[in-house]
This record gives C-alpha cells, structure tokens and sequence, in this order.
C-alpha cells in the first residue's frame, strides 16, 4: 500500500473538500422509500481519477445513495430523492435531464455478474450500438476489443467471442460487465460490492482493474469489505443509519478516524 | 342399516378409541412425571383411532357391497316370493320396489305383486342390518384392542401415525396417474377397433374425410383421410388464434410488466382474468351470433363472394381472444422469470425502456414464451365449443380463411352425438380423433414443460 | 493506499474526444430512440386496451340481448269469473284445489275470456290458465268477481312480437301493442322454473340447480385430493422417476383437452355406473379430474411460497414433518390454494363439452332432487337452446348466459379479493 | 343388475336418441308431467340415433333407457344387438314426419328443382361420370345460371339420411341405367347415388339449423336443406322451393308429394313397461299430441298419414312386437 | 471479551482438547452435496458451557457443518454426512436415533430471524406443546415468560403478547427466535450467522444475550465477523475450502495463530 504518494489537501471541518477537480457532487441529498428515509441529507463530493469507496454496515444506505447517482432509483416505484446531485455541475435530476444520456455517462456495475444471455461480442457491443456511437462493424470491433482489453479479458475470451456471455467464470462475468460499462466509454461508473460475488482470486483481479481504470474515470465502490475499500480507494466515506458520518482521504479513516463511531466500525465493535 | 349410519358408527369409536389412548398416554405421565412420552398423547390418540376406524370403515364398505345379495337371496326364501316372474326386469324390479318401500324410501308399490315381499324384506334387512352392525363393532374394537395394547411411554405413535398421512398424501397424488392411465385405456381400445377398419395410413395421410355413418358398413363411399380436419385444427388454432393471441398477449404481459403503474397493473390483471374466465360456450354463442355475421358481412364488403358464415376466421378470431389471456400471463411468468438484475443492467447503460424489452429482456424469456405459445396451442386445438358452434361441419382442405373448416373436436362431438351406431368405423373414428389430440396435446406439453423447467434452472 | 496523479489520459474536467464525440452522437439519435420507446408502449396500451374492449363487447352485448330474455310477452285481458264455473270458494281450501278447478271448467273460461278480450284464440300459451287457478286459491274471493289478468302469450304470439315467425301474426301483434293488450314483462318464474319446450314458459332454475350439484361433487373430490397431492409433491416427494411420472401426468392433465375428460367419463364412470347417466354425480366425478390439477399446480405454487426458513424453524425445535405441514405449511398456503380452486372451480363450472358426452344434454323438466337425478347444468343448457329451433330462445340463451356470466365474475372476483387480501411477501 | 351394483329401479322414463325427434319428445314429456303431477317429467336426451340405439339396446334393466327416438327406422344391425343384450320385445311406433324442405332467403330467385336437378348438382360423380356442373344452368338450362351453393346437413345427421334416400336416390333413379345397377351392383348404386360432392358446392353446415337460415338469408343465391320445422319457424325469412312444382306445406308433405318425407320412429322396450311408473302413460301421451291440431304439429311435426295414424294407434294400444326380418 | 474466566487447558498439537466437558464431538466428519465434499474430514469438540465460534470465508462450510450438528442437512435432499458425530456420546446418525428429540435437544437459531406468522406467545409455546412438554396453561404461560424474560425480551413484549410475531422489529424477531428456541430446554444451541441481519445495536444485545445464555448451555456460533467471534466466543474454529485449519482458544487465534492461512484471514489479506 503506497499511501504516501498524496498530494496536499484542503481540509474543511465536517466535510472534506479535496484539491483533485470534482467530476460529481451531492449536496443535501436525501432518498426516501415512500415514507421512509434511506438517505438523510448527505453530501459527498465524487473527484475525477479517484476511486471512492462507500462502507458502513449493511442497510445503511451505501446502495441507495449509489444508485441515486445514475439515477438508477428512478427504476423503483416508490423512491423519491431530494436535494441536488450534480455531473461536471449539471443538476442530473433538474427537469428535462435526459436519463438515457446521464446513464451513458455514468456507468454501474452490479454486485451480482449479470451479462446478457447473448454472446461475449454482442454483450460489449449493446452500449455501442443502441446508443448510435458506430455505424461501422470494424470500428464496433474495435471498440469491442479495446473494452474487453483495458477489463483485462481479452487474452481469455479473444478465440470464443461468440460464446454466450454467461458460460464464464464468475469473475469473469463480472470484468466482462465492468468491459460493457467502459464500451460507452462513461466518465463515472459506480460499483455496488462488485467483488461479494466472487472468490478471493478474481477479487484480486477485479481489484487490479480498478486501480487501472481509475486513470481515466471517476470510480465509486461500494463494498462491505474494509480491507477492500483499504486496498483500492483514495477516498472513503463512511454510511451510518442512513447519513454519512465521516468522508475522507481512506488512509485517515482507517488510521487516524475523526469519529467515534467510525472507529467503532473499523475496529469491529459492531458490523 | 344404511351405509351412512355404519360410517357415523366407524367414525364414533374412532373417537371413543381416540379419547381413550389420549387419556392413557396422559395417565403414563401422570404416574410417572419423570417419564417422557416418545410421542404426544395425540398421536397415541390418533394411531388407535386408525386402527378402530380403518378396518371398521373397510368391513362396512364390503358389508354395504355384499348384503342387498345376501339379503335377497334371504328373501327369495322366503315363501312369498313364489310371486315372482323367474328371471328379467321386472322380477328385478319388483325386488328393487320392495325393497325401495322395506327401506322407507318409497311409500308404496307401483306393482301390487311387490307388496308381498315388504314384509320378508323388512325381516331380512333387520337380520343382516344387525349382522352387519355387531360385526362392525367387533372389528372395530378387536383393531383398537390391538392397538391399544401395544402404547407405551416409548411407543413411536407418532411415527406410525406419520407413515400413515404419508401413504394418504401419496395416495391422492397416484390419482393423477390413474387418470392419465384411464384416460388412454378409453380411447386405445376403440382406436385399436377403428384402426381395424380402416388403415392407420388412410387416416393419417389421406386428404378426404367423408365418413358415412348411416351406410351399412365398410365397403361404402366413407374416406377417412383426417388431413382436412388436422388441417382445419391447426389453421384455427395455431394460424389463425394465434396470430390474434401472441402479438396480443405478448404486448400485453410486456405493458402491464415493464410500462404499466402498479394501480393500472392491479386492475388490469384481474380483467385479463375474467376474459379467461369466460365459458367456452358463451364464447361459442358469441361467436357464432354476433362475430361470424360480422366476418361474413366484412368478407363480403372487400369482395370476397364465397365467405360462409361458418368460417374459420370467426371461429379463429374468437379463440385468439379467448386465448389472449393465457398467452399473456405465461409470458408474463416468463418475463417475471428474467432477473431484475438483467433490466438494470441494460437501463444502467442507457438504454431505453423499449430497446431494453426487446434485446435484453423479451430474448431471454423467449424460451418461456415459446412454451407458453406451445401450451396456448395445445389449448387451441382441444378447444371445443367453439368450434362446434361457429366452425362449420365441412371438411375443407383449402386456405381461405373465410370459408368453412372443421376440426378435430368438431367430429368428435358430432360423430359421438350423431346418428352412426357405434360399432361404426365413422363413430370409432372419434376415439382415433381423440386419441391424436391427446397424443399431440400430449408432447406439446411435454416439450414446453421441458422447456420452461431447463429455463427456469438457468436463472436460479 | 495509493494516490498517484495519472497524467497519461485526459485533463481534469475535461472528456476524451471519444466521450465527446458520443456525447453529440448520442443527442442526435435520442429523439428517435424516445419516439420508438413511446410507440412501443402504445402498442402495448393498445393491446391491453382491446382486450378490454372484447371483453366489453362480450358483456355489453349478452347483457343487452338477455335482458329481454328475462321478459315475457304477456297479454292482458279480463275475466268474468262470476257465475262462470261450478264452484265454490269452499272447494279451494280442500285438497287438489288445482284439480277442482280444471274440473269446473277454469281452463275452458280463461281461453274463452282470451279469445273474447284479444279478439282471436291461440294467443295465450298452453296451461296459462293455471297462473289463474294459483291467484284464485290465493284469494277465493276473487271468485265472484272480473279479475283482469296478465298471462303469457303463445309463442306464435311472442315471436310475432319481436318480428319473428308467422307472417300473419304480426299485423295482430302490432294491433295488440298498440291497444296496450300485449306487454313484455318481467318473467320472475325464470329464475325458479326449470326448461321447457316453449321458450315462454322455460325457466333456469333446474340447470341452475344441477350446475350447483355438480360443483359440490366436483369440489368434495377435488379438493382434498389436490391439496393433498399437492403436499404430498412439494413437501414429501423424494426425485426419483415415479414422482416424475406424477409430475408429467398432472402438469399434463391440466392441459388435457376437456373433452377428452368427457371420453374417459363415457368409458369409464359410465361404465361402472350405467345407472347414474346424465346424473350430477358422474358430472361431477369428470369434471373433478379436469379440477384437480389446476388445484394441485395452484396449490403447489401456494406451497412452494412459503418460505423455507419457516419448515427449518419449524423442524429445528423438532416439529416432525406431518406437524411442520399440517401447522405452519398449510396453513400459510390456504389463501392462495383456495384462489386456485376457486379459479378451476370456476373454469368447471363453464365446462360443457365433456359434459355433452356424458349425457348431460338431457332435457330435464324438473329440477334435480339429488346427485343422482338425471339433471343438465347452465353451460349445457345454453348449449341447448342456443340449437333450438323457435326464435324465442336466442333471448333467453342470452339471459341464461348473464346468469352463468354472473356466477362466474362473483366466482373470479372472490379469487381475486382472496388473492389480494392474502397476498404475502416473504 | 350389473356388476356390483344393486338392482334398482327408476322412477322416472328415460329416453334417448334422435336430434329430430327430440323437440316432439320433449314436448310429450312436458305435457305428460302437467296431466298427472304424480309422475315425474321423463328425461329426453339427444344423443343422436345411432347413439341411443347403442344406449338403447345395451340391455334390460334401471340403468338402460326406455325408449329409443329415431329418425329412420332401427337397423338389422342394431336390432340383432338388441336381441343380443337380452332386449328381445321391442315395440316401434312410427309417431309422425319430418320433411327434408329445400328453402331459399325471401328475396331469393325462386328456383324450381327436381329430384334429378337436385342430383345432378350434388351427387359426387352424376351417374357415375365426375361432377363438372358450377351453375343451376350447367345442371338443367331452365334454371338460373348462379353457381351451386348448397347449405345442408352434415353426414352424422339423420336429415342428412333422409336427403339421401328421399331425393338423391330418386334423383339418380329416374335414370334407367342406375335403376338397373341398384339390383345388379347394390354397393356401387349406393355410392353413385348417395355420395355428395365435397368440392364446396354442397356445404355440411353443422347441427345447428338456425344457422343455415342465417346463411341462406344472407346469400339470397344459396340454397339451405333443412327440417321442415325450420322453414316454418322461419317464414319471414325464408321460403320453401319447389320441388317437381310443389311446394312444400303440411298438406303435401304429409301426402308424400312433396318427396321429403320421412318417418319418426319411438321404440319401446317392453320389459320395462310394467316396471316403470309413467313409461305406459308416455307413449299414450304420444298418441294424444302427435294428432292434426296436436301440440306436435304446432311444434313443426309433419302429421303422418291417416291410415299410419291409426296403424301408430293401434300400436299404442296393442304394442305388438317388432320383428327383425322387416329391417333392413 | 470475558475470555479469561476458563479453566485451565490441555494444549494438543494439532486438534486442541479441552478440560471441560465435551457436549458433542465429531470425529472425521465429511458431509457432501451430491458428489461434492462441502465439509473434509473435520474432527471438532464442543465443550458444555462455552461459546464455540466457526469463522471462515464465504462458502468454506460453516453453516453445513452447522447444520449437520442437528440433522438439518436431513432436509436437503442430496447431501450426505459420513463420519461420526455424538451426542453426549451417543451416535446422532446412528439408525433408530430420532432425529425429531435431537433437534429438541439441540436447538437452531438461524441468520435471517424466522419467527412463525403467529402471535408471539404462540411463537415460544409452539415447542413446549408439541413436544407434550407440559399440558397446563399455567405452566405454558410459565415457560413462556421464562423464555422470554431469559431471551431479555419479556419486558419489550409482555403487554402484547397476542401481537404478532412478524410485527417486532429485526432484532427482537431473531431474540424471540432464541426464546422459542429455549422454550424447549435444549442441550445446545447452534447459531448461524445471527446478527448478520441486524443492526449494531441489536447485534449487540444479541451477544449479550448469548454471553448470558452460556451459562446453561453449550452455544455453537457461526459468524463472518471476526470482531464477533472475538467478543462471543472462548473457542474459534477457522474453516477453510471444506476444512478446520485450526482451532482452539479464541484468544490463541487471534492473537497468535499457529497457522499461515489463519493468520492471513484474520489480518484481511482475504476474505
Ligand atoms: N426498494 C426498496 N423499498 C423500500 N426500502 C428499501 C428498498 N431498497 C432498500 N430499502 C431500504 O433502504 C435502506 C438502505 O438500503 P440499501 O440497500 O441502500 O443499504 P446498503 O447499505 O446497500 O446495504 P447492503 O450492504 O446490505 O447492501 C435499508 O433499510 C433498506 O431496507
Ligand atoms: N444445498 C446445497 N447443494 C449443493 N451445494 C451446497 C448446498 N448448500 C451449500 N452448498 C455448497 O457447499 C459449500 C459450503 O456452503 P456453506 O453454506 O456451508 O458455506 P458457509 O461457510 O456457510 O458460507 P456463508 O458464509 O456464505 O454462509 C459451498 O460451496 C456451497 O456452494
Ligand atoms: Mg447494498
Ligand atoms: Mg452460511
Ligand atoms: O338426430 P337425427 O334427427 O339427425 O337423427
């Protein structure tokens, strides 16, 4: 772990503002479930080339608020979210945002691997098309390989493209969602406990693939592991009942946590 | 002693026996609070309550099945039945009135020669009514003797009685293999009948049916090629309904799933129901009253001379509708079958609600669909009602929807309700007929069964 | 935890030229993409919405044609009962009054009052004079006076009302309404008479009757040897080969054309018992095996439902199998198995081909007094008289229809209710 | 009794048979049932004749119908049956006739038919040459040149018998050669004469007759064959054709000038007479109906004959029994 | 962690024994799904009146070697168990055993709270009645409160003890659930992962709960949290792929585990 290589930072009191330029920011966000509140006024700022990770103790919150970032909420009947969540400044829930658009843009991958049952080619290839990004079958493969290439698949699936995309492995079901999610080639894309799934070698690898991908998107994770989000984010923010009760650079939260129930946490008092 | 009084007897030492091992399994642990029941004094109630009331139960029924014989063999000892013809129906039948007014269940004779055998059978019935009583309750108290000898603190009661609900669960569920059983030995025989007469081959391949039920026999002007009508079958139900029911039911299950708010699903659903609820024969009535004229009169506006009123369109439209429903709740099985996961997937890369229904969700419950289409058609082509009453009786081979077409159904009932007698070919040929859309009902649901199975597996 | 600054891709705050470039892409073919996914759901809108409509025609269209099948054409005209007949209001309150009456004459005074009253005879039904004898034992006092009356007319006459049937008839048809002597009126004997050879005098009631003997049997066969095979294949049924075969054939009996039921019914049930034909017990008996499956797969579904974790509750303080089912599995399943029945009871009780080929077309005059009675049930009996041979049957077939209809929506919306009432998520 | 079922009896007469006969016998029942409220509505089904034969002839006893209704007389075949189960006297009673009426919609052409034109159009291979005829003109040039379209009833009905042997057959024998091959080759008269084409110019129009008067009605060129009842219930909408210039009504088909009549026949069990209650009361109530001003006629049954009146009467009253050397 | 009130210890090489009194014992037990070995040849003693932890990644075979403990496995249709496990020395699989009493000696409480659909009073009395255990409703009125009052739930719902069982909240369902499990007096009682639906404060009600309880009976705890194991337990068996790596005083494992893998676990390296 070489924590060390960080820049200077700007530290405010309660929330912690970061010199790295901000690709996403939530302000005084809250999600409810019909009447009842999952999210209570968080706000957290999403910088660019960073993995952020999302913990705290299951139900807390970590996937709602995630999903509310690509408006993936809009998807359950009766959640409601309010307060700004905003994409290089631009109110993604302002009136007349376009969804399909925003979710180009803002890529998620799934705690479960859920590839299409169709084949590994047509699997990448799906974003490109419906969203009209090619025309040409050549430049389509190109992109096609150069996704699976920078998911690291490329070498293990290049001779069986045609296969279904559900006859991988678990791990590589799940790099082969984070290749369609990069296809469209996003700016964020957000990852709800990608590696739970998974054993502790694709975990590994998954891992990796983060930290590469993080050169040219803005990444969220959420995970329940704290070794996890240890070995892969800059930045963590910590969910508790719904609020966030720190957020920060990860190395101070699991060294030096301002809070009490932060420490709490980290140390096993509860979870 | 009438059967119903004999099982309220069963039923009533059941009870005693019942109450009695409950209490003594209760006493056990009384005498002795250290002591613990294997099982509960329920069970130990229970199990002697089997054994007084099972074979009490078993005798009865074949004391109700053998005494009337006994009974009036008795009487025809007794002098008085001198008065009876010696053989036939109507010595049969002044025994059953005697008895009928013996019994109570008539108050007088319709012959005057019954009134003679009253008495003897009042006396006879008494006899054996007693007999039957006295040894019912013997087998009723030998069994719960037997078992109630053997309850101990230890006695396993409640693994007996278990064993005991298992054979009747298995029981009831041998009742569907009985059917099935039953329902190919009443066709297999008259099929092999029929088969006699007329060549397997001839009917299966040949392309005239003109049986002649009123002709003497077999060498008269009859074809029995059923071409026509599996043709007529498939073109009004697999061709014609189901281009009325699978883009509908289809569009349907995809609105109410993926489009439609939860109210709007709430009260639909149920309306889809009712449609399927609906009567074939008010179906039938529907379609022969209101849409064949409807039909008749459109083909005749876009020029088409020949339209019968009895055609397969109308038939065929009215089953779509019928089948909309069932359609449209497979597939909406199969949709709800897809992961959720999947439609997130596809909505988390941008696309459209449409573009996600028809490339991601509709091809990976295609699977399912297809079977539910198969179950739909299988349902079609044994429709009946309808067809019988707005398909017409000719068997055409032809391709106008609008002319008359019969099907399989169709001369089932007809040939079964007709005037042909039934050792007649055309009247066996209803068994051949039926024993085809059994066979072929039959592998359709047997594939698409398969097919949903290996599909569900997939997703769980 | 590692922090570097990448400087090998984009700026900060910038986008590739490749999201760029997708980005104006994508706004081009957005409005395309939105219009295809709004058709898309119209065309669903549109496909739910004519099943709706079908299903409005269908009703609408019974219901408005079998509401005159609930009317009979009567004709009115007055009695001069004073003085007409040799009796008197004495020989009403003794045994037979019916048969004092048509002794004295009564029938003979009505017909003769008709002719007079309506100018011609043959205009009242057959045996009309009997609803007079009924009002007279009522009241004897009517005895001594005019008594104006009400009665069904002919079936000539009926027919010729509606414009049907003899051409003669209908110029006096047409002269009687208009002088207020021929009415259609409000038939209460259909619900309470059984069928008849004239559509004036038919009634519901014994189809009706015999539909409900039927369903009984159906349902005291069906039900427990569904529910219990039911349990028997989701809670006890080890996989092997033999349970397959009882998966096969119940997954295939409910898909089993009807009126193959209807040839195991004729070659079996009838065969064992020659003596019940066209009786609700042998009804019953076929279309109990047509039910039960729908009521095991229902019943199945309702089984497999309740969660697991409440049998390993159940088991792990060491209930046995029996009481694990009998407390907590069945219990918890008996909403939605009685949905199921009630949805294949109600699916029964339209049945009708197998019935036709079990000898429930009879025409039966009276209702059924038991199981046994020879009887025809609803579906049946529309069935008949949509082949009748007088027009003045098309209206009552439809008004036999709305009754069958009205059953049959009860029937479904109780399931429905029960479903939602009940309806649990784990 | 039968297998293990009790001997038992009924109270309550139960017949069974012809789709014909059934409105008439219904009609009985009902009025059987008004005249004595002691006895029960006997129980009329429809199974067609040839099922109630079968049912008919299954044998003596409760289980087994009283009577069997038939719209053509009982066969040698099925009385041989009879005989077999132990159903030995039968008694037949012809109780009336049903027309086979040839009809058109009221704005139809009025075409004039004979049997032979009726042959000619219909017949599968006219004289034993192919069917080639498409229009009336093609069959007899005094008729109209509208192309042939028949409604009539499909081969399981009994009507569909009587068009056969009523005017197919007469049809076809009016011609020498076909008259002389009915004693040489019986089986190959038969077919000549009684097959229908099936190329679509004779349409088998399903049991329910209601149905054909639509169609006809609403295709003034076709012509419909059905029961005589029919055309009665329907006069506002259909007319009868002419057949040999007659018209058929009551009065012609009853004289068999009309050529399509044929007899209805109830057959009795005897055995069951004495045994049960009502069976006896029923067939005298047939007598009672089946006369000119009768219910029966009301309903559309053709009145028979005087003299087979009173031969039917007879028969009531003396229920002689059958002999099967008189079947066919 | 009140590791330290033990007796003191017989240390074994390889497979530690103890000096208080063994409950149950399984020796070289092997369970299979179908043809797979989920549990390899495991020998473990439960001691009377401690709390035994299981830890282990995800799938290594924890809750199956649980639930072999009292014959759930029974329930699931392909699984085997070879190997011999005791109760109070006498053989659990051996014919004849009825596996209806063994359940009521050893009792289960699972992860996810399952109480009946029933009032909570029917809840607790279910157990006591079928098993016959008393027949007057003053003794059942009784347990029931006794269970209750022992499960640390009597106050929280003696007044609406005809409510439903359902109607509680998270963390009093899965404690009625304990108290329904000792309504009928068991010998041991198993847990799998029980406070892993619930809230830290539940949570940590519950491990005060099973403290309490250990002082009556033998307590076998399932458990992904090792912070958990750590609090609850006195001994810890770490399970890995099917098999017990090591096991023995909770404190020893933690603090100095005799084996790599156990070590690598307990510091996050996997998992
Ligand atoms: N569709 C929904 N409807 C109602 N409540 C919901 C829904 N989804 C989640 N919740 C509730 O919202 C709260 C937050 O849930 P969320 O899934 O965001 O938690 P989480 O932190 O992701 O937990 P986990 O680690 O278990 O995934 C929980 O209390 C949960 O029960
Ligand atoms: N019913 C079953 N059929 C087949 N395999 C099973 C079954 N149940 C569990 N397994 C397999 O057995 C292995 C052990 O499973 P088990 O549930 O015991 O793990 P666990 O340690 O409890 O994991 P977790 O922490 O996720 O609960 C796993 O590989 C699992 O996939
Ligand atoms: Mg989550
Ligand atoms: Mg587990
Ligand atoms: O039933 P049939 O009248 O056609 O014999």
């Amino acid at each position: 772990m070489n924590a060390e290589a960080i820049h200077t930072e700007v530290k405010a009191e309660t929330t912690p503002y970061f010199d790295a330029p901000l690709k996403m920011s939530a302000k005084n966000v809250s999600v409810y479930y019909g009447d009842k509140r999952a999210i209570d006024d968080v706000s957290i700022d999403i910088p660019q080339r960073y993995v952020t990770a999302f913990i705290g103790p299951s139900g807390c919150g970590k996937s709602t608020f995630l999903r509310s970032l690509n408006r993936m909420n809009d998807t359950i009947a009766n959640a409601r979210v309010e307060g700004e969540i905003t994409l290089d400044g631009d109110d993604i829930y302002r009136s007349g945002m376009d969804v399909v658009q925003l979710r180009a843009r803002v890529g998620m991958v799934f705690q479960k691997p859920n590839p299409f049952p169709k084949s590994i080619y047509e699997n990448i290839a799906y974003g490109p098309r419906i969203h009209g990004i090619t025309g040409s079958k050549a430049e389509l493969d190109e992109i096609v390989e150069q996704s699976l290439r920078r998911a690291g698949l490329w070498d293990e699936v290049k001779d069986r493209l045609a296969d279904s995309g559900t006859a991988l492995s678990g791990g590589q079901q799940q790099r082969l969602c984070i290749a369609r999610a990069i296809a469209v080639d996003p700016e964020v894309i957000l990852m709800d406990e990608p590696c739970s799934a998974l054993d502790p070698i694709a975990t590994a690898r998954i891992e990796e693939l983060i930290d590469d991908l993080r050169s040219r998107y803005a990444i969220v994770i959420v995970t329940h592991s704290m070794q996890q989000a240890a070995r892969v984010s800059q930045r963590t923010a910590f969910f508790h009942l719904g609020k966030v009760v720190e957020y920060g650079k990860t190395s101070d939260i699991f060294t030096n946590p301002r809070e009490e129930r932060t420490k709490d946490y980290i140390t096993g008092r509860y979870g | 002693m009438s059967p119903a009084i004999l099982l309220l007897l069963a039923f009533g030492l059941s009870l005693l026996g019942w109450l009695a091992a409950r209490s003594r399994a209760w006493a056990f642990r009384r005498k002795d609070p250290q002591v613990r029941l294997h099982s509960l004094p329920n069970f130990h109630g229970w199990y002697v309550a089997l054994w007084v009331g099972v074979p009490a139960l078993l005798f009865a029924a074949l004391w109700a099945a053998i005494s009337p014989a006994l009974i009036t063999g008795h009487v025809l000892a007794d002098p008085a039945s001198a008065v009876l013809p010696n053989f036939g129906f109507e010595r049969e039948t002044l025994l059953a009135e005697a008895r009928s007014v013996a019994t109570g269940r008539a108050f007088g004779v319709f012959n005057e020669e019954a009134q003679a055998l009253v008495a003897p059978y009042r006396t006879a019935i008494t006899l054996f009514d007693s007999i039957g009583l006295v040894v019912t309750i013997l087998v009723a108290f030998a069994g719960g003797a037997f078992a109630f000898l053997r309850l101990k603190p230890d006695f396993t009661a409640r693994t007996r009685v278990e064993r005991a609900v298992m054979a009747l669960l298995l029981i009831a569920s041998l009742v569907a293999i009985l059917t099935t059983i039953g329902i190919i030995a009443s066709l297999v025989f008259e099929t092999i009948r029929f088969f006699g007469m007329v060549s397997p081959l001839d009917f299966l391949f040949g392309t005239h049916w003109s049986p002649d039920p009123m002709s003497a026999g077999a060498p008269d002007g009859s074809e029995y090629g059923a071409i026509p009508l599996f043709w007529g079958t498939i073109y009004i139900g697999a061709i014609i309904a189901m281009i009325v029911a699978i883009p509908l039911g289809l569009m349907s299950a995809i609105f109410l799933t993926q489009y439609a708010s939860n109210t709007v699903r709430k009260v639909v659903k149920p309306l889809l129901e009712v449609l399927a609820g609906v009567p074939t024969v008010v179906y039938g009535y529907f379609a022969a009253l209101t849409v064949a004229p409807m039909v008749r009169d459109a083909a005749h506006a876009i020029g088409i001379t020949n339209a019968s009123t009895e055609s397969a369109m109308a038939a065929g439209l009215v089953m779509g509708v019928m089948i909309i429903p069932f359609v449209s709740s497979m597939a909406d099985d199969s949709i709800a079958a897809v992961p959720q996961a999947m439609r997130d997937g596809s909505l988390a890369m941008g696309a459209t609600t449409a573009e996600t229904i028809r490339k991601v969700i509709v091809p990976a419950a295609l699977p399912g669909i297809v079977a539910g289409v198969m179950l739909a058609i299988s349902r079609a082509i044994g429709e009946t009602m309808i067809v019988v009453m707005a398909a017409g009786a000719s068997a055409n081979l032809t391709g106008n929807p609008f002319e008359s077409m019969t099907t399989v159904t169709f001369q089932i009932v007809a040939m079964l309700t007709g005037e042909g007698s039934f050792d007649h070919p055309a009247t066996l040929s209803a068994f051949a007929l039926g024993m085809v859309l059994f066979l072929v009902t039959l592998t359709l649901n047997f594939i698409a069964l398969r097919v949903v199975k290996r599909y569900r597996e997939a997703y769980e | 935890m590692s922090d570097p600054v990448n400087n090998d891709a984009v700026t900060p705050g910038e986008r590739s030229e490749l999201q760029v470039r997708r980005n104006a892409m994508m706004v081009r073919g957005l409005a395309r993409r939105k219009a295809a996914d709004r058709w898309f759901r119209w065309l669903g809108f549109i496909a739910v919405a004519f099943s709706g409509a079908m299903l409005a025609f269908l009703l609408v269209n019974m219901t408005s044609a079998g509401v005159g099948g609930f009317q009979r054409s009567e004709v009115r005209f007055a009695i001069p009962l004073a003085g007409a007949m040799q009796i008197d209001a004495e020989r009403l309150t003794q045994p037979d009054p019916l048969g004092g009456l048509e002794l004295a004459g009564l029938p003979k005074v009505v017909e003769d009052a008709a002719t007079a009253g309506l100018g011609s005879d043959g205009l009242l039904a057959d045996g009309a004079w009997r609803e007079v004898a009924t009002t007279l034992i009522e009241d004897p006092s009517l005895l001594n006076g005019t008594l104006r009356v009400s009665l069904p007319a002919s079936d000539p006459l009926a027919n010729a009302q509606r414009g049907d049937g003899k051409v003669a008839l209908q110029p006096v048809a047409r002269k009687l309404v208009s002088e207020g002597k021929l009415v259609r009126a409000f038939d209460k004997g259909f619900l309470s008479r059984s069928d008849a050879t004239s559509p004036q005098s038919v009634g519901i009631w014994g189809a009706l009757k015999g539909s409900m003997l039927t369903m009984f049997i159906t349902l005291i066969l069906a039900f427990p040897v569904g529910v219990l095979s039911a349990l028997y294949l989701e809670e006890y049924a080890p996989k092997n080969r033999w349970t397959e075969w009882i998966e096969i054939s119940i997954n295939n009996l409910a898909a089993v054309p009807s009126i193959i039921f209807g040839l195991l019914g004729l070659a079996v049930f009838l065969a064992i018992f020659p003596n019940f034909r066209s009786a609700p017990l042998i009804g019953g008996m076929t279309l109990a095996l047509m039910t039960m499956p729908v009521i095991v797969i229902s019943g199945r579904n309702a089984i497999k439902a309740v969660p697991p974790s409440i049998r390993d509750a159940a088991l792990a303080i060491g209930a046995s199998k029996v009481q694990v089912v009998f407390h907590h599995v069945l219990p918890l399943a008996l909403p939605g198995i009685l949905t199921g029945t009630i949805i294949g009871m109600a699916r029964a009780l339209g049945e009708t081909a197998p019935l036709l080929m079990i000898g429930m077309r009879a025409f039966v005059a009276s209702a059924p007094s038991g199981f046994t009675s020879p009887s025809s049930v609803l579906p049946v009996q529309i069935f008949l008289w949509s082949d009748e041979i007088d027009r003045g049957f098309v209206e009552r077939t439809s008004a036999a229809i709305v009754v069958l209809l009205v059953f049959l929506l009860l029937m479904n919306g109780i399931a429905i209710y029960l479903r939602n009432r009940f309806e649990q998520r784990w | 009794g039968c297998g293990s079922q009790e001997a038992g009896t009924r109270d309550q007469v139960r017949a069974v048979g012809s789709s014909t006969v059934y409105p008439f016998a219904k009609a009985v029942a009902e009025s059987l049932a008004k005249a004595d409220p002691s006895i029960k509505s006997p129980i009329i089904e429809s199974t067609g004749t040839g099922a109630g034969m079968k049912l008919f002839c299954a044998g003596v006893g409760a289980q087994f119908p009283d009577i069997a209704n038939a719209s053509r007389r009982m066969k040698k075949s099925e009385f041989a049956d009879c005989q077999k189960s132990g159903v030995k006297d039968i008694v037949e009673i012809q109780v009336g006739l049903d027309g086979v009426a040839f009809a058109e919609a009221q704005n139809g052409p009025g075409f004039a038919l004979s049997p032979e034109d009726v042959y000619k159009a219909l017949a599968k291979t006219p004289y034993g040459k192919p069917q080639t005829a498409k229009t009336w003109k093609d069959v007899n040039p005094s008729l109209p040149a509208e192309p042939i379209l028949v409604y009539g009833p499909p081969s399981t009905s009994g009507t569909r018998d009587a068009l056969k042997e009523l005017i197919l057959t007469k049809g076809c024998d009016e011609n020498a050669e076909m008259k002389a091959l009915k004693d040489g080759d019986k089986d190959r008269h038969d077919k000549v004469c009684g097959d229908v084409r099936d190329d679509g110019a004779y349409v088998d129009a399903g049991e329910n007759d209601n149905l054909i008067v639509q169609k006809i009605e609403a295709n003034p060129k076709a012509i419909g064959i059905f029961g005589f009842s029919y055309l009665e219930e329907n006069e506002g909408r259909i007319k009868g054709l002419t057949m040999k210039g007659v018209t058929p009504t009551y009065a012609t088909i009853s004289d068999f000038s009309y050529p399509g009549a044929r007899p209805l026949y109830i057959y009795v069990k005897k055995a069951h007479l004495k045994a049960i209650p009502g069976l006896a009361g029923f067939v005298t109530e047939w007598s009672k109906l089946w006369s000119k001003d009768g219910v029966l006629a009301k309903l559309g049954m053709v009145v028979a004959p005087d003299d087979v009146l009173a031969a039917s009467a007879k028969a009531v009253n003396d229920l002689p029994v059958l002999d099967g050397a008189e079947l066919k």
